[in-house]
C-alpha cells in the first residue's frame, strides 16, 4: 500500500471561503492509501513548501497529493518542491480546487464536496503514479534557414551573430526575395535596394553564414536539437569558385525567349542569367529549359566567352546532408494568379498591370529605367488607376477572405511616387477600406491625398473596357453612389497576397502544420507567435501570414532569439510523459504510426519466445525523444499496448472511478 | 461445385509437390450434413479429402495469422467475403501478402443449416448439392428439390462481393447476383426508427443472452489482435462476470474496435451459441461512417485510406449544429 | 426496465444531482475551466473534470466507464479544430467520438448524454456555458440507468 | 403410480407450482429456447429438444457473488451471500442434461463440499422429460442414456403424449411436489401405458439410426500418456478458434473463475464459468502451464474422455447431448475427438 500525503491549500480566503478545509482533511484522511493530511493557508509559500518536504521525510511518503491552484500555476512549483525532498517529481498530483471549485461554486455545501471528489480522484491517480525520469537531448548548434528573403536574411544575421553556424537554403538563383524586387519602401521612402543589398552581401560574407542558392530542402527527419536536413542544390552549370560575375555570359546569350522573373515578366532574359545586378551570389545560372546547348546539343557561346572558363554543362543536382538543432523557415508569400479576375482584363491589356509590376516599372534598374511608361506602346500614361483588394477580403472562391495587409500602404506609395515623378499625371484609386494601422502609416497616406492629390475612391471597379489606347474604367462611388468612368492609360491591380504554392510539400517534410488559407500555423496566436508545433522549429515572415517589412524583420529577430534560446544549451531536457510499448501484447498492426503527428513511432522487428520457438514479430517503437505526449496512438491501439505515462489507462480510469462516487 | 473440388484437390496437390507452398488450408467434410469444417494439409495424399460444398462457410483467412509464423509459404482458398477479411488481415500488418497463394473462389451463396433444420429437411439428410438457384437434398429416402434463396444466410443473400476481391489464381467463373443493395441497413433504420428507451430495451435484452465465449471475436478476421484488450489485465476493462454492464461494454467496445475494418462477414452473428444479431452493432457503424466521411469498404482496396486513424480538415461531426450533414 | 423506470420516478427533481465527468484537453479546455474560474464564472458542482494532454487522449474505455460507474453525462472537450497544440489530435477525436456517439444513441443513450465540443483558454464563458446547457440536458432526462453496473455503489 | 396431466391445464400446473416454488422452465425468447424463471406470460417451449444453454446454468449459475465486503475508514465488513434459499422446481430437463447434474455432483459433492453448489441441489426438485424425437447431433446412447425410458437421476420424469403429458414422481421431492398439484393430475390409464411404451420402442429405433449412434468412447483405450502423447491433438486442435462456446453450452463443464468487483468503498467476490479454452485460463503469476492452444483443447477433452472416468467409476464427463456439435464454428466437436482418440482414421 502507498503512504500518500494529501496537502490542502487555503490560498488566503480564496479556498478556504467556500470549502471546507477541515472536512476535506478528514475525508482526505479516510482516502485509501492516504497516511497524512495537512492544511496551510498558502502552500506555494517557502512555509508551505517546507511543510510538503518534511512531511516527505517524516512521514516517508511515497506520494504526494496538493490541493490548491490548477497544476498549469503551481504543478511545476511543488514537484520541485518533492525532488528536493528526494521525491521523484512525478509522484506529485495536483487536484485543482481553487479555479475548477472553490471560484466557480458560490457556497461551502456546493464546493466542499466537490473540493472532496477532486482530491478523491487526484489520491486515485497518484496511486498509479509511477516515478519518471526526463531524457536528455543533444544539440548540434548550426542551424538551418528556409529561404533567404530579407526575413530569412535578418533571422540569420541575428543567430550567426551569436556566434552560431547558419545554413540558409534559397530556391531562387539569388538571395533577397520579394523585397529585392521592390522600388521604395513605405512608408520612409527609402529605396530597398540600399537597405537590402548592405543586408544581403553581410550574410554571404558572415564566416558564420553558408549560402545554399538555387537549392531547396529535400526532406528533413528528426527533431529539436538534432534535425537532419538533406539539401538538393540544383545543378547551376556554373562554377560558383571560378565565376567572377563579369556577365560576358549573360550578355552573348542568344536565346532571349524565357521570361525574367525579377521583372515580373516584363523583360525576357537570357538562358543564361543572373537575376538581377545585385544578385547574390553574382553567378549566373543555366536555365536548362531554355537553353540551346542543352536542348539541341549546339551552341555553347557561353563556354567560349567565359573567360574564367566557369561554364558546366555537365553538373548534376547534388545532396548534401546537414544536421541542424533549430530550423527558421522563411518561405514567404506570392501574389494570386489573376485569370479569374476577367473584369480587369488582366492578360488581355497589357496596360493592366500588378502592383509588383509597376514596381519594376518605376525602379531605376527596371525594364524602363524607373521611367513609367504604358507597357503597349511605352507612351507616358496620363490617368493611372490603382484597384485595391483584388482578390483579397473576397469571399468568392478565386479571392481570398483575409485581409492581405500591405496593399494598403504600398497603393499610396505608388500613387505618391507617380504624382512626385509626375504631377501632371492624375492618380485614382478605388478601395473598400484605407487601412493604414502602422507607425507613420495613417500620415503617409494622407500625405498621398492631401499634399500630392491623389484621388481616392471608396468604390468598387465593375468592369474595364479597353478602347483604343485607352482602358475605360467602370467602377461605382459606393458614398454618393454615382457610376465612375476613368478613361485610364494604365491600370494597376493590388493582387492579393498567398501562401507559397509549395507550403504542403514543405509542411509535410517538417511535420508541422498550415491554416486554411495554407499559411503556416503558429504555435499559440498570442503567445507563441513565432514557434510551431514542432519543437525547433520556428517562423518568420510572411509564410506565417501577410506582412509588412518592419514586421517580418521583427519576427524574423524573434524567431532568431528562440532558436539561440535552443542552441545555446548543449543539452535539452525532455519530457518524460511519453508513450511507451509494451512488447508483450503489441500486435504491430502500426495503427499508432498514422496517429502520431510527430513521426515518433516507427515499427521495429523483435525477437519473442512463444511457445518455445523463438520468432521475430513486428512491434511499434516510441522515439521519446520526438514524442510530445499528445496520447493519441493510446487510443489508436486496441488491445491497449501503448500507454501514456503520466496519463495511463489506469490512472485515468481510476480517476473516473473515483470521481463516480 | 463437384468439379470445383476437382479443380481444388488437382491444385493441392500441383502446390505441395513442387513445393510452391507448404502448406495448403481448404475444408473437409464431416459426419452430419452440414459439416464442412476447416483442414490444414502438409501431405499430398491428404489432398483428395479436400471439398468445396454449400456449407464451407468458414473464412480460412485467419488462421494464416497463427500458421505464417510457422510456414515460410501457404496456399488458402478464399470466397469474395473471405478475401475482404484476408485483405483487412494485410492491411492491419498482420501478415506478409507475399506468404500467401490465393486461390479464388467465387461464391454462389453458403447454406444456412438452422433454416435447412426450420423446414424439417435435416432428418435423415444425406447431403445438400446445388445447380444454379436449385437445391438438391439428398436423403436416406429419397430427393428433395428447392430453391437456394430461402436456404441462403441472410448475410449471402445481402452479399456485394460473392468474388474474391484479391486472389492469384480464380477456380471458379465469376458469379454475378442481384444484390439487394437497398435493404443493406435495412435492420439498422428499423432500429434507429424506435425511441431511445426502446432500442436501448432491445440491446439489454440481447446482449443479457450473452455468455462471454468470445466466439465472435475469435471468428472476426478483423479482430487479430494478438492478445485483446479483454485479455489484457493491464488495461483494466476486462471484467468475467455475467453482468449487463460488462456485456455491454464488450460489444460496444468490440464494434468501435473493429469501426472501419469490418469486412461484413456477417461471422460474429452466424458463430454467436446465443443468437445475438451482432451485425447490426457492425452495420450501423459503417453506415455512419459512409455518411459522414464517404463510402468505405474495408478489405476491398488496400490502398484506400481507413476511415478511422485518419481525417479531414472539413470533416463533418455528430455534435455541432451542421454536424452529420456531408460537406 | 421496470426497476429503472420505478427509479426514475422515485427520484424527485430536485433531490436529483446529477453528475457529469468532464475530460478537458491541457492546452485548450482545462485551461478555458481555469479562465472560467479565475472569471469567476459560476457552473454547477455537478461537474467534475479529468485533465488529459490532449482530447485524442480520450479512450472510448473512459467514456463507457463513466456512464458504468454512474455519470449521468459526459462531456469531451478539447481545442478547436485547427488549434491543437498537438496539430491534428482533435481531428481524430472529432472523428472518433462523431462515430461513438452516434454508436451510443443506438444503443440507447440519449444523446443529450454525450458532449463533445471545442473550447478554446481564452473561452471561459463558453466552458461554463457548456457545461450548463450539459447539466440542464442532464435534468430534463433525469438520472441515467443505461450501461449502469448495478454493483457500484454511488 | 403414474399420473397424468392434461397439456390445457399447464398454466393452472405452472401457477400452482409457482406458489410454493420457484419455477425454471423451457422459456423462448428471440426463437432461442432457455431454461429461466417462470412468469405469467412468458412463452414456455417444451418441445425444443436441446435448450441453447444446458439447464446446468440452474445449479450452477455462470456468475455468481458469494462474498460481500465494505470498507469504512480503515474498517473492513465481510458478509456471505450466494447460494439458494427458495425452493425450486426445475420442469423439463431432458434426460442428457439430468444426467449431467449427476456428473456435477461428483465434482461439487465430494469433499470438499460446494456449499452454494450444495444448496441449489437441495433446494432443487428436478422433472424430467423424455424424448422422442431425437436429433441427428444426439449421441447420448454412447453413454448409456435411454431419452425415452425414466431418467434415474431426478425427482419426477414425465413423458410428452402430445395433448397431455405423463407424470411420475420417484423421490420424496417428487411426492412433495406431486401433493402441491395433485388437483391438476388424474391417474394414467392402461391405454396411456401402452401407449407409452410404443412410444419408447419407436423412439429406440430412431436412437438407434442416429447418423452418431455409433460413436463410441469406449474405443478409447491403452496408456494415459500415450494418449496425452498422441498425434491427433496437434492435427484437430489446429483449427480451433480457442473460444469458449463449446465449454459454455456443455452441460458437463463446470470450470470456474473467482475473482473481485472492485468498489470504491464496498465490493463484492464472484466466480463465473471459464474455459480451459481460453489463453488466460490458469494464468498465473509466471505465466500459463498450458501455453498453447493444442495443451488447452487436450485439457478439455482428456479431462472428459480420460481423467475423468479414472476418477470416477468410468463416468465420462460427456453426455452426448450434441451441443457442442451444433455450436462449434468451426465443427470441432468432441465427437471428432472420440472417434480419432479411439483409433479411428
Amino acid at each position: 500500500m502507498q503512504r500518500i500525503g494529501v496537502f490542502v491549500c487555503w490560498c488566503g480566503s480564496n479556498i478556504a471561503s467556500t470549502v471546507d478545509i477541515d472536512k476535506v482533511i478528514k475525508e482526505a484522511k479516510k482516502m485509501p492509501g492516504v497516511v497524512h493530511a495537512k492544511d496551510y493557508q498558502y502552500m506555494c509559500s517557502e512555509v508551505g513548501q517546507n511543510l510538503i518536504k518534511d512531511a516527505i521525510k517524516e512521514q516517508k511518503l511515497d506520494r504526494v497529493v496538493v490541493a490548491s491552484c490548477s497544476p498549469r500555476m503551481h504543478e511545476a512549483t511543488f514537484r520541485k518542491a518533492a525532488s528536493e525532498a528526494g521525491m521523484n517529481p512525478f509522484l506529485l498530483e495536483v487536484a485543482n480546487i481553487r479555479e475548477h471549485c472553490s471560484w466557480v461554486h458560490k457556497s461551502k455545501e456546493e464546493g466542499t464536496p466537490k473540493a472532496i471528489a477532486l482530491v478523491g480522484a487526484a489520491v486515485a491517480k497518484v496511486a498509479f503514479n509511477t516515478g519518471l525520469i526526463s531524457g536528455e537531448i543533444d544539440v548540434t548548434p548550426r542551424t538551418l534557414v528556409i529561404g533567404g528573403g530579407i526575413a530569412g536574411l535578418q533571422a540569420a544575421i541575428d543567430i550567426a551573430d551569436a556566434g552560431y553556424e547558419v545554413d540558409i537554403v534559397e530556391k531562387t538563383p539569388s538571395i533577397g526575395g520579394k523585397m529585392s524586387q521592390i522600388d521604395k519602401t513605405f512608408p520612409t521612402l527609402d529605396c530597398a535596394a540600399c537597405i537590402l543589398t548592405p543586408k544581403m552581401v553581410e550574410a554571404s560574407s558572415h564566416p558564420n553564414i553558408t549560402l545554399y542558392t538555387y537549392s531547396e530542402v529535400e526532406a528533413v527527419s528528426g527533431y529539436v536539437g538534432n534535425f537532419e536536413a538533406i539539401i538538393k542544390q540544383k545543378a547551376r552549370s556554373v562554377n560558383l569558385e571560378k565565376c567572377t560575375g563579369c556577365g560576358v555570359c549573360t550578355e552573348k546569350c542568344p536565346s532571349r525567349k524565357a521570361k525574367s522573373e525579377f521583372n515580373e515578366g516584363l523583360t525576357n532574359r537570357g538562358a543564361i542569367y543572373s537575376p538581377f545586378a545585385q544578385a547574390v551570389p553574382n553567378v549566373p545560372v543555366i536555365d536548362r529549359e531554355a537553353c540551346i546547348k542543352f536542348k539541341t546539343g549546339k551552341c555553347g557561346i557561353c563556354e567560349k566567352v567565359c573567360p574564367s572558363g566557369a561554364i558546366e554543362f555537365f553538373q548534376e543536382d547534388t545532396n548534401i546532408t546537414k544536421k541542424y538543432g533549430a530550423i527558421v523557415v522563411a518561405t514567404g508569400y506570392d501574389i494570386i494568379s489573376l485569370d479569374k479576375f476577367g473584369e480587369y482584363q488582366y492578360g488581355n491589356h497589357p496596360d493592366v498591370i500588378t502592383s509588383l509590376e509597376f514596381e519594376r516599372l518605376t525602379n531605376a534598374a527596371g525594364p524602363t529605367a524607373g521611367k513609367l511608361l504604358c507597357p503597349s506602346d511605352n507612351r507616358k500614361p496620363k490617368k493611372v488607376v490603382f484597384i485595391q483588394c483584388v482578390g483579397s477580403r473576397d469571399k468568392s472562391s478565386r479571392g481570398k477572405t483575409y485581409c492581405s495587409k500591405i496593399c494598403c500602404m504600398y497603393t499610396a506609395k505608388h500613387a505618391m511616387l507617380l504624382k512626385d515623378h509626375y504631377p501632371e499625371m492624375e492618380a485614382y484609386v478605388f478601395y473598400i477600406d484605407v487601412r493604414t494601422a502602422g507607425k507613420n502609416f495613417e500620415e503617409f497616406q494622407r500625405r498621398a491625398v492631401e499634399e500630392y492629390g491623389v484621388q481616392y475612391i471608396k468604390g468598387t471597379v465593375g468592369k474595364i473596357f479597353p478602347d483604343g489606347e485607352k482602358l475605360q474604367v467602370h467602377g461605382v462611388d459606393a458614398l454618393t453612389g454615382d457610376t465612375i468612368e476613368i478613361d485610364a492609360d494604365m491600370v494597376v491591380l493590388a493582387a492579393a497576397t498567398k501562401a507559397q504554392d509549395d507550403t504542403d510539400i514543405l509542411k509535410r517534410k517538417l511535420s508541422i502544420s498550415t491554416d486554411t488559407n495554407n499559411f503556416f500555423t503558429e504555435a499559440h496566436a498570442k503567445l507563441r507567435p513565432v514557434e510551431t508545433h514542432s519543437a525547433g522549429i520556428y517562423l518568420a515572415g510572411a509564410c506565417q501570414g501577410p506582412k509588412d517589412i518592419p514586421e517580418t524583420v521583427a519576427q524574423a529577430s524573434a524567431a532568431a532569439a528562440k532558436v539561440i534560446g535552443v542552441i545555446s544549451k548543449t543539452k535539452l531536457v525532455s519530457s518524460p510523459c511519453v508513450s511507451e510499448v509494451d512488447e508483450s501484447i503489441c500486435s504491430g498492426c502500426l495503427a499508432c504510426i498514422k496517429i502520431c503527428p510527430y513521426e515518433a513511432i516507427s515499427s521495429s522487428t523483435v525477437d519473442v519466445k512463444e511457445n518455445g520457438k523463438t520468432i521475430s514479430k513486428v512491434v511499434a517503437k516510441v522515439n521519446e525523444a520526438l514524442c510530445q505526449g499528445c496520447g493519441g496512438c493510446t487510443v489508436a491501439c486496441r488491445p491497449g499496448a501503448i500507454d501514456l505515462k503520466g496519463f495511463t489507462n489506469r490512472q485515468i480510469l481510476a480517476e473516473v472511478d473515483a470521481i463516480c462516487r | 461445385m463437384e468439379k470445383i473440388t476437382e479443380k481444388i484437390r488437382e491444385i493441392a496437390k500441383l502446390a505441395l509437390e513442387n513445393g510452391e507452398v507448404e502448406k495448403i488450408i481448404g475444408w473437409n467434410k464431416g459426419d452430419t450434413f452440414d459439416d464442412s469444417y476447416p483442414v490444414f494439409i502438409t501431405d499430398v495424399d491428404d489432398a483428395d479429402s479436400l471439398i468445396w460444398d454449400n456449407f464451407c462457410v468458414n473464412n480460412l483467412s485467419k488462421y494464416l495469422i497463427q500458421q505464417l509464423k510457422v510456414s515460410k509459404k501457404i496456399g488458402v482458398f478464399l470466397k469474395g467475403c473471405d478475401s475482404r477479411g484476408f485483405s483487412q488481415i494485410v492491411k492491419d500488418n498482420r501478415i506478409d501478402r507475399d506468404k500467401v497463394v490465393i486461390y479464388g473462389l467465387s461464391c454462389p451463396g453458403m447454406i444456412d443449416p438452422e433454416k435447412v433444420k426450420k423446414e424439417g429437411l435435416h432428418k435423415r439428410l444425406l447431403s445438400v448439392k446445388r445447380s444454379g438457384n436449385e437445391l438438391i437434398f439428398i436423403k436416406k429416402d429419397g430427393e428433395q428439390k428447392a430453391s437456394a434463396e430461402e436456404f441462403e444466410y441472410d448475410k449471402c443473400l445481402q452479399c456485394r462481393y460473392p468474388n474474391p476481391v484479391v486472389y492469384d489464381q480464380l477456380l471458379t467463373e465469376p458469379v454475378d447476383r442481384e444484390v439487394k443493395t437497398l435493404e443493406r441497413f435495412k435492420d439498422v433504420e428499423n432500429l434507429e426508427a424506435l425511441s431511445s428507451e426502446e432500442r436501448s430495451a432491445y440491446w439489454v435484452d440481447q446482449f443479457s443472452k450473452c455468455i462471454r465465449c468470445n466466439a465472435c471475436r475469435n471468428i472476426c478476421p478483423a479482430c487479430s489482435c494478438e492478445k485483446c484488450v479483454f485479455d489484457n489485465e493491464k488495461a483494466d476493462v476486462s471484467g468475467k462476470a455475467k453482468a449487463d454492464s460488462e456485456e455491454q461494454f464488450y460489444h460496444i467496445i468490440r464494434a468501435y474496435h473493429v469501426a472501419g475494418r469490418c469486412v461484413e462477414c456477417g461471422e460474429c452473428s452466424r458463430v454467436c451459441p446465443a443468437g445475438i444479431p451482432l451485425h447490426k452493432l457492425n452495420s450501423k457503424i459503417i453506415k455512419d461512417i459512409n455518411e459522414l466521411y464517404g463510402d468505405y469498404d474495408a478489405g476491398v482496396d488496400p490502398s484506400e485510406e481507413a476511415p478511422i486513424g485518419t481525417y479531414k480538415l472539413d470533416d463533418s461531426d455528430s455534435f455541432t449544429e451542421h454536424g452529420g450533414e456531408k460537406k | 426496465m421496470s426497476i429503472e423506470a420505478k427509479e426514475i420516478e422515485g427520484i424527485n427533481k430536485n433531490k436529483f444531482e446529477p453528475l457529469i465527468v468532464a475530460f478537458c484537453c491541457n492546452w485548450c479546455s482545462y485551461a478555458g475551466a481555469d479562465l472560467a474560474g479565475t472569471s469567476r464564472l459560476s457552473y454547477p458542482a455537478n461537474v467534475k473534470i479529468i485533465r488529459v494532454p490532449c482530447s485524442c487522449r480520450v479512450s472510448e474505455n473512459f467514456v463507457l466507464r463513466a456512464f458504468q460507474r454512474g455519470a449521468d453525462a459526459v462531456v469531451i472537450a478539447g481545442c478547436h479544430p485547427g488549434d491543437c497544440h498537438y496539430t491534428s489530435g482533435n481531428y481524430h477525436t472529432r472523428r472518433r467520438f462523431s462515430i461513438l456517439m452516434n454508436f451510443l444513441e443506438y444503443m440507447g443513450i440519449e444523446k443529450e448524454r454525450f458532449t463533445v465540443d471545442w473550447i478554446s483558454a481564452a473561452e471561459g464563458h463558453k466552458f461554463a456555458s457548456v457545461m450548463n446547457n450539459a447539466l440542464e440536458k442532464v435534468h430534463k432526462l433525469g438520472p441515467n440507468r443505461k450501461l449502469r453496473d448495478d454493483r457500484w455503489k454511488r | 403410480m403414474m399420473k397424468k396431466i392434461l397439456k390445457n391445464q399447464f398454466s393452472q400446473l405452472f401457477s400452482m407450482i409457482d406458489k410454493s416454488y420457484e419455477l425454471f422452465l423451457p422459456i423462448e425468447k428471440e426463437g432461442k429456447v432457455n431454461f429461466d424463471l417462470w412468469q405469467e406470460g412468458d412463452k414456455v417451449n417444451i418441445e425444443k429438444l436441446k435448450t441453447s444453454i444446458s439447464p446446468k446454468s440452474v445449479i450452477f449459475p455462470q456468475s455468481e457473488t458469494y462474498l460481500k465486503f465494505k470498507r469504512d475508514g480503515k474498517k473492513l465488513e465481510l458478509e456471505n451471500v450466494g447460494g439458494k434459499k427458495e425452493d425450486y422446481v426445475l420442469f423439463g430437463v431432458k434426460h442428457c442434461d439430468a444426467k449431467s447434474f449427476q456428473i456435477l455432483d461428483n465434482v461439487f459433492l465430494e469433499e470438499p463440499v460446494d456449499r452454494l453448489y450444495e444448496e441449489r441441489r437441495e433446494k432443487g426438485t428436478i422433472v424430467s422429460m423424455a424424448c422422442f424425437n431425437p436429433e441427428e447431433t444426439c449421441f447420448c446412447s454412447s453413454f448409456g442414456i435411454e431419452p425415452e425410458t425414466a431418467s434415474k437421476e431426478v425427482d419426477v420424469t414425465t413423458w410428452d403424449m402430445g395433448d397431455s403429458i405423463l407424470w411420475n414422481p420417484q423421490t420424496q421431492k417428487g411426492e412433495k411436489l406431486t401433493e402441491k398439484i395433485k388437483d391438476v393430475l388424474e391417474d394414467a390409464t392402461e391405454q396411456d401405458k401402452s401407449e407409452l411404451n410404443a412410444l419408447q420402442e419407436d423412439t429406440k429405433q430412431k436412437v438407434k439410426e442416429l447418423p452418431l449412434a455409433n460413436i463410441d468412447p469406449t474405443k478409447i483405450t491403452g496408456e494415459l500418456n500415450d494418449l496425452f502423447d498422441s498425434k491427433i491433438w496437434e492435427e484437430l486442435s489446429q483449427r480451433c478458434l480457442g473460444c469458449g462456446s463449446c465449454t459454455y453450452v456443455c452441460p458437463t463443464c463446470h470450470c470456474y473463475d473467482i475473482s473481485d468487483f472492485k468498489g470504491d468503498t464496498s465490493g463484492e467476490r464472484f466466480r463465473c464459468w471459464d474455459s480451459c479454452m481460453f489463453s488466460d485460463f490458469t494464468l498465473m503469476a509466471h505465466g500459463n502451464i498450458r501455453k498453447t492452444q493444442k495443451e488447452r483443447f487436450r485439457q478439455r477433452f482428456m479431462h472428459k474422455l480420460v481423467y475423468y472416468p479414472n476418477n470416477h467409476e468410468g463416468v465420462y464427463a460427456c453426455v452426448g447431448c450434441g451441443r457442442c456439435v451444433e455450436k462449434c464454428p468451426v465443427h470441432l466437436d468432441i465427437v471428432k475427438v472420440i472417434k480419432k482418440l479411439g483409433g479411428e482414421k
